[in-house]
């Protein structure tokens, strides 16, 4: 009953826009072609081309595809080492979302809200990793850590701690590649979120503040939900894209090991397509991968964004 | 050939993987002489980074558009994948049919075991070998010294097990460490030193009783003694740089790079040899060969790849890369390598033990990149001590198998 | 006063700032040093025997203007067409209504999901078709296929202030207008930080450029890096890190031109005043 | 030109209802005011006539011409937005010239209405001022002269001098009724103030939980209210409305009756009315302290001081009842007395709370009395 | 205790004073009436109150206590702020409870007082709606809400009900009072409305452009304004200046002369006043029509309907004085006549514009007149 009173009303408020929205239907598909026009040459020509591969088993330069039906799909199913990577990949993204997600909005909530000191340079130096390449962050965390040799490794000894042999354990080598990738990510989800949080008033804290309101509630309270559509975006690029950017310290540093410890989905693809040549499978590995995010993302429709606070 | 009546060069492309620390250098500096003297032949090098296996790749995408250079480096690992899959000319037979002055140039100047190494399961000579490495054992005399060890380091693994406990008692360093790049290159030359065989007629063969026993005393430094480290590649040999593991089991072809970095007392020495039993050292480097399409291009190719095998060519390559001459005579000839290895000691581990040379088995068919993985996976259980050297080879050996078939 | 109440914060961030600056200044460092001093003084911030015999050795082995010329090239053309679209089919999102509207966005954002491994072949042959192997256009297009900007964007835009719009409607304000007048300036933070990330991303991109490019002259910079790093040769660190310091420095340089503007954009607070 | 009709327009959120059955022509040229309580609908109204919120039945016609399909730009309305809605990245000329830039208009005139705007609503020194830097009432300026300087054909003030003081609020009001004056816009104006009200408005229109009350002319919507809301909602304290009951020529509230005169008793005769509710308006009981005949009496409950008046408020037969007096002795508990002024009472029907009209006497000043 | 004390307070954005040296002190659970122009640092004084922003020089104490570096949770403040600030996520109810949650009152505590405070806001029924979905008096009635529900032992609330109609006023007025009654938290209260100063207010504190000008309770605020920008700005239509002249015993205006009572000769001979300001409220003029002696006439220019009362403006001597009628026949053209009614006659001093004193006779009513 609430429910669809809500509904309606929704419906109802977007009729009041509907002239201004529908008056210029030509404009509006105006401002997407140019954008639909080269993904549709390079995004989506070459997803279907990828779906057809998958029905195929094919190490690309064959001259003879042969059709194998759903088979890629099976193998997939019943390999192992899906589930590995798998489970690996869950364990990036909770890892990223920690390092990429959670940590820079604190700290972007810090620095618009807590401190009233010092803002721009910190947010000056805390921007400046994310403009340098993973592969030079991976080539000096290569050195840096390095558990026998590296700075860090004389600083632990110092300390008489010794640095366990990161590259070559299990769980720990996922952690220590995100760390990576955070040092370069950080920054720029850190400015992102805080072009977001400086969307919420400086009253609506203020009135929050007023009520001695703990900084922590102010922030899960106040500002998560308030800069949530900004919030979203970052939730979201973390996974995406935090997965795709493992991909250079996985490739630099360890190729996947040790055995598959450190491989997630991005790299198996890659792996199973270029290391392997096994076109058809790394194909249906993409796409299946895909199609969980897709799902992921058809969850996020259908229920986060009603939490997400939109003014249009 | 029309090209060249008209005046104009042909141009052709070699592909080849060798950064700017690793002869990109000598490339450029060969392809430029090669140019110069050439009357009708340019030749484009073009770098590919991520070595063997991101030429590969790029080749790969290029043959897709259906087009592909003239001559390509193969690393030995892809000798199996490559001529399987990609099209390419045995070298007489370009010579046979547009240099009959030549007829015989292969024959003359390489040793028929090194020649080999380029031929593939089915016998056919897919090209001809170009950078030829093998594995050395680097050691850190001061480490040595200072642990009371022979300072020209171990001649066996039975020794080099004993040095590396030692050192590892007496410094608290590291003994010894044994490269593990995404290859199993030197674990090969540590097996089939010992009498295993990586493949015997087509089918892995690597989990004999002398392949486990040299695995599981390999494996027993780095899980039992913790005298040997077990780190990825870049790392290992960066910390026999600054001097925190005192051996370091690897190819030739890092020389140039030790000997810049490290500020100790460094020596090469030649691979070590299991007690009484003969040395088996798998080939490094690369082959080159003719992917050429047309004629004139393949002629082209040939005309450059008899310059590179030259013998002032192969000693540029070797003084730019550490590489050992696969041709004849170069290292003793006065315009070859003769003064060069005499002033370069470290050189002479990898020279002095070319008759230990075999061929870098590549597992054979689609299957075969695969194979290779998975060795590599069983590698990181074995050494992380998740399985014993034992199951995990026999293992190994019985999934590869399959996939073989 | 004040500040004393901050300063546990400070302390923080600045430990916080330490841990992330330090590899940029290690790099730095190194690049000044030998490599046998790389290896055996590590933590020396001004190198012992300081040399710039890394970089006259990088100059002299490449065409280092044509290279940083290129991947700037490279890198705005992509950041121009990617901004400019991004913020046009935003705005189309969310202030249009039009058939397929939602079916539309949702393709276009599920193409963040895709692995770049899936586009690279067939975009590859693309190109070769097109003809820009080897060539910078054929390294600028499939790059230009990129929705996370429309993405956030988009969010942004959501967040605007509905009377802001209608106010503007009030005065017969076209679309162009309200997009360029209105709109823009309050989601500028959203626009900027793609605009960055787009630069930045391209001006590192290196898989692909790997894949299109074979002439040193006509590299990017990453690519460039990749010629002093080789496994079997061994990585010349020192070399590497000067290249890398390269590679960094143009991205730096323009950071701090703009870091005033940049910053202020996103301290412009209030927006919903 | 330049009329505003509204034919049975209804505008619902949803289930909710927010306007029920509007009928209204609003005058070219006209100012007309909007009054009504919190909630009432008043800028929902406003936002129809903009074009803001589409309608959801009915016809709305401007100038003449059916604009339910019309987008608010083409209307040539200008708007104060009772929050404002400035742009917060536009300087305070920005904002106020931002519709005149989109008009095109020349340069000189821009500036030259930038200063007059400037000028009248004193914001003289904040013209390079962001928004989020002014205060309250300065930002209501800023919006006031925004809607001002396009000179639109409709002008739609939405409570536009709430949050300005007394002298500045009389200042402005004078200078939009200049305004009016020389362009002769149509105004809509919604205010809860009533000086203003009865001030800038030619009529008022009174709603109420989204039903039109009465509209009427200033004078008539004090004097000759159309039913009980409208009598309560003007003026402060509010009319005093109590049960009283018509017997014998006489106006009983509870034991107590007054006698009325002859026109009265004729017309409530007429209208057979026995019930009935009496409106009273606070500033029209004068309160004496003796009791002569014909006077209801009260008790005094307490006094509020208004500064310039007061406010006693006493008991009259269970009622709490209040008066206005320009100054007074009374204390608590004091008795006072008042007589009703005959041509100051109003009598509303029990149940549909419609004023039942008054005796033809009154009925000169009564010209247009008009009930919706 | 409750009690707040500005000592030399100064408050500036960058360059821009716009406190200047304030010294004030709020008696504990007193209701202070804060009344200026917009503009004036209103606003500001409210948000330094609440630690909002920081004091640039002086010192604020709260309950006894330096709280320039005491951070605004701490202070126990309650405020309305002038555009709201409610959570635009949060429901209506969750607006109200949010800061109750926070200090963990029991849940039935949290409820009834919600209830509470939702009954006498009229809020019934919205509680589950968004901010945005509110009409902008609902709004404002939530952020009262809000504030109220705390109890805080300060209470700021900064114009809370500007934007609600005069019936909802009053109520909400009366409501505020009783709260404070029960609770006698320290009330510091912003309005630009002179009924809701007078009627709220224990004394009224009336700033220009950053400076105090006056506190005082309302009675004197009114009454004996302290300098001519009090008189002025209280009361509207705002209080008559005019320069005048004493001479002979008697107040020039222009050239009409009227003759003063014995003490204010005195008074201004005491004084040595010459030439100085005149300020009579319009409400203290009394206007004839025929003319007897000791009378100025002027000639009526409009005259202004406000519903219940009208105001005149006449010339008198180029001066545009206005008075307030209860109903006049008057039309332009008329002319018009008033007496000098001497309790109701204020001077001031041509210089300093500040008020010159009474004469004894009215000092009694003049107990704690206070300049500042
Ligand atoms: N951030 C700022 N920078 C500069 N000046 C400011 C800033 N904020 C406020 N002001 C100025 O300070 C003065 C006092 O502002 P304040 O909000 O206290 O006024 P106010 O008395 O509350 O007025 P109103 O009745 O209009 O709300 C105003 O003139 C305003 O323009
Ligand atoms: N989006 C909405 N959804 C549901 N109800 C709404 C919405 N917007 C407004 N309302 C309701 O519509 C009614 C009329 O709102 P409107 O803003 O027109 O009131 P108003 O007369 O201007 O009041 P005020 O004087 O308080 O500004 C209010 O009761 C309000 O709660
Ligand atoms: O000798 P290289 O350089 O071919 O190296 C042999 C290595 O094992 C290849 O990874
Ligand atoms: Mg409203
Ligand atoms: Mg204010």
């Amino acid at each position: 009953m609430k429910q669809d009173n809500k509904r309606v009303r929704k419906i109802e408020k977007k009729q009041a826009w509907h002239k201004f929205l529908t008056g210029n239907t030509l404009m509006a598909y105006g401002f997407i072609v140019p954008s639909l026009l080269v993904f549709a040459v390079f995004m989506f020509y070459p997803l279907l081309h990828t779906v057809y591969l998958s029905f195929f088993d094919w190490n690309m330069i064959k001259p003879v595809k042969t059709f194998v039906g759903s088979q890629n799909y099976m193998a997939l199913l019943q390999d192992p080492l899906t589930y590995t990577v798998m489970k690996n990949t869950l364990a990036y993204i909770v890892i990223l979302l920690l390092l990429n997600w959670a940590a820079p909005y604190l700290l972007a909530f810090i620095l618009s809200f807590v401190i009233k000191r010092g803002r721009d340079f910190y947010k000056g130096m805390f921007f400046l990793p994310s403009v340098i390449s993973l592969v030079v962050g991976s080539i000096l965390y290569l050195w840096i850590l390095n558990p026998v040799s590296g700075p860090v490794a004389i600083i632990a000894k110092f300390f008489g701690l010794t640095v366990p042999i990161w590259s070559k354990t299990q769980g720990l080598i996922i952690v220590v590649l995100s760390i990576i990738t955070t040092w370069k990510v950080f920054g720029y989800n850190f400015i992102v979120l805080f072009g977001g949080i400086t969307g919420v008033p400086q009253e609506v804290i203020e009135a929050a503040r007023l009520d001695n309101v703990p900084l922590h509630r102010i922030f899960f309270d106040i500002v998560v939900p308030m800069s949530s559509a900004t919030g979203l975006y970052v939730f979201i690029m973390t996974i995406v894209q935090g997965l795709q950017y493992v991909f250079t310290p996985i490739k630099v540093i360890t190729q996947g090991g040790p055995d598959n410890a450190s491989s997630n989905a991005i790299y198996n693809v890659y792996q199973e397509a270029f290391t392997l040549y096994h076109t058809g499978y790394a194909s249906a590995f993409a796409i299946v991968t895909m199609a969980l995010f897709v799902i992921l993302l058809l969850v996020e429709f259908k229920f986060v964004e009603k939490g997400i606070h939109y003014e249009n | 050939g029309d090209s060249a009546a008209n005046g104009k060069k042909i141009k052709i492309e070699y592909w080849h993987c060798n950064a700017e620390t690793q002869g990109g250098k000598t490339v450029e500096q060969l392809v430029n002489e090669f140019n110069a003297q050439s009357k009708d032949v340019e030749v484009v090098a073009r770098y590919n980074p991520d070595m063997y296996k991101g030429l590969m790749q790029n080749l790969q995408a290029e043959v897709a558009t259906g087009k592909s250079p003239a001559i390509v480096q193969i690393g030995w690992a892809f000798l199996d994948y490559f001529s399987n899959n990609f099209s390419y000319v045995e070298p007489q037979k370009v010579i046979d049919e547009y240099f009959p002055e030549d007829k015989t140039f292969l024959q003359d100047n390489f040793l028929p075991n090194v020649l080999a190494l380029a031929k593939n399961g089915k016998g056919s000579q897919v090209g001809i070998p170009y950078s030829l490495s093998t594995p050395v054992l680097y050691i850190n005399r001061d480490i040595l010294r200072q642990a009371g060890l022979d300072e020209n380091g171990p001649k066996t693994w039975e020794e080099l097990i004993v040095f590396a406990n030692t050192i590892k008692e007496k410094t608290g360093k590291y003994g010894f460490y044994m490269q593990e790049p995404a290859d199993n290159w030197a674990q090969q030359a540590l097996l089939e030193s010992n009498g295993a065989r990586m493949m015997t007629n087509g089918k892995a063969s690597f989990a004999s009783e002398e392949g486990i026993q040299a695995y599981e005393a390999y494996a027993a430094m780095v899980t039992k003694t913790k005298s040997a480290l077990h780190i990825s590649w870049g790392e290992g040999v960066q910390s026999f740089i600054d001097g925190n593991v005192a051996m370091l089991y690897t190819t030739i072809a890092q020389r140039a790079n030790i000997q810049k970095g490290a500020a100790f007392d460094v020596a090469a020495i030649n691979s070590p040899a299991w007690q009484g039993k003969p040395k088996r050292l798998p080939a490094g480097g690369c082959f080159l060969a003719i992917t050429a399409k047309t004629k004139e291009e393949q002629k082209a190719a040939w005309e450059f790849e008899k310059f590179l095998y030259s013998v002032e060519a192969m000693a540029a390559w070797t003084k730019g890369t550490g590489y050992v001459p696969p041709r004849k005579d170069v290292a003793t000839a006065e315009n070859g390598l003769k003064s060069f290895l005499a002033e370069n000691k470290m050189m002479a581990a990898a020279t002095t033990q070319m008759d230990g040379v075999v061929s870098w088995t590549s597992f054979p068919g689609d299957a075969g990149l695969q194979a290779e993985q998975l060795l590599l996976d069983v590698r990181d259980r074995i050494l992380n001590g998740s399985i014993s050297a034992r199951d995990g080879l026999v293992q190994t050996q019985t999934k590869i198998n399959e996939l073989l078939k | 006063m004040r500040i004393d109440r901050e300063i546990k914060w400070h302390v923080l961030l600045c430990c916080a700032l330490v841990v992330s600056l330090a590899p940029i200044v290690f790099a730095l460092s190194s690049s000044f040093k030998e490599l046998s001093e790389a290896y055996t003084n590590v933590f020396g911030l001004i190198p012992q025997q300081p040399t710039l015999s890394n970089y006259v050795q990088v100059f002299s082995r490449l065409p280092l203007v044509q290279i940083t010329t290129n991947t700037f090239l490279i890198a705005v053309a992509v950041t121009v067409f990617k901004t400019i679209t991004s913020v046009l089919a935003a705005y189309s999102f969310v202030y249009f209504d039009f058939k397929g509207k939602n079916v539309l966005y949702f393709m276009l954002i599920s193409t963040i999901f895709i692995p770049f491994t899936v586009t690279m072949i067939p975009n590859y042959l693309t190109i070769s078709q097109l003809g820009f192997r080897n060539n910078i256009i054929g390294v600028i297009l499939p790059q230009l296929s990129d929705a996370t900007g429309i993405f956030l964007i988009r969010q942004a835009m959501r967040t605007v202030p509905r009377s802001l719009i209608e106010a503007a409607r009030l005065d017969r304000t076209g679309h162009l207008r309200i997009l360029g007048n209105i709109v823009l300036p309050l989601v500028k933070p959203a626009v900027v930080s793609s605009g960055i990330m787009f630069f930045i991303n391209s001006w590192n991109e290196y898989v692909w450029p790997v894949l299109i490019l074979k002439d040193k002259a006509n590299y990017t910079l990453p690519l460039a890096l990749q010629l002093f790093i080789s496994s079997e040769g061994g990585t010349d660190f020192t070399i590497a890190m000067a290249v890398s310091v390269l590679t960094m420095i143009i991205p730096l340089m323009l950071y701090i031109v703009f870091q005033r503007y940049i910053i202020s954009t996103f301290t412009s607070s209030g927006i919903k005043g | 030109m330049k009329e505003i009709v509204f034919e049975n327009v209804c505008k619902s959120y949803g289930k909710a209802k927010i306007i029920e059955n509007l009928n209204l022509t609003i005058q070219p040229g006209e100012r007309l005011i909007l009054l009504g309580a919190s909630g009432c609908g008043k800028s929902t109204t406003l936002r129809l006539i903009a074009g803001l919120e589409e309608i959801s039945s009915g016809s709305l016609y401007m100038n003449g011409q059916l604009v339910n399909d019309v987008a608010s730009g083409e209307r040539n309305v200008s708007m104060v937005f009772q929050n404002y809605a400035l742009y917060p990245h536009m300087t305070v000329a920005d904002n106020i010239i931002y519709g005149l830039k989109i008009q095109k208009l020349p340069k000189e005139e821009i500036v030259q209405r930038l200063k007059s705007a400037v000028d009248m609503l004193e914001l003289n020194g904040l013209e390079d001022r962001k928004p989020k830097d002014l205060s309250g009432g300065q930002r209501q300026r800023v919006a006031l002269a925004r809607a001002i300087v396009k000179r639109s054909d409709f002008l739609l003030l939405d409570e536009p001098l709430s949050n300005l003081d007394a002298q500045l609020r009389g200042h402005a009001r004078k200078e939009l009724v200049k305004i009016h004056q020389t362009y002769h816009q149509t105004f809509v104006y919604v205010t809860h103030d009533q000086v203003e009200a009865m001030t800038v408005g030619e009529r008022i229109a009174v709603m109420h939980a989204g039903r039109l009350q009465m509209v009427d002319t200033p004078y008539n919507v004090y004097n000759r209210p159309a039913n009980v809301f409208t009598a309560k909602f003007i003026g402060s304290p509010s009319t005093n409305i109590f049960t009283a009951h018509y017997a014998d020529r006489s106006l009983q509230i509870g034991r107590q009756a007054v006698r009325l005169p002859e026109f009265w008793s004729a017309h409530l005769g007429k209208n057979g009315c026995r019930e009935f509710y009496l409106g009273i308006r606070p500033e029209h009981i004068r309160l004496e302290q003796e009791k002569p005949d014909n006077m209801f009496a009260g008790t005094v409950k307490y006094v509020e001081e208004y500064g310039n008046r007061c406010g006693v408020y006493f008991d009259l037969e269970g009622h709490e009842v209040v008066a206005i007096c320009e100054r007074t002795e009374c204390k608590p508990g004091d008795r006072v007395c008042f007589a009703l002024e005959a041509d100051k009472i109003h009598i509303f029907d029990k149940q549909s709370t419609k004023n039942i009209g008054y005796p033809e006497v009154y009925c000169e000043h009564f010209y247009q009395y008009q009930s919706v």
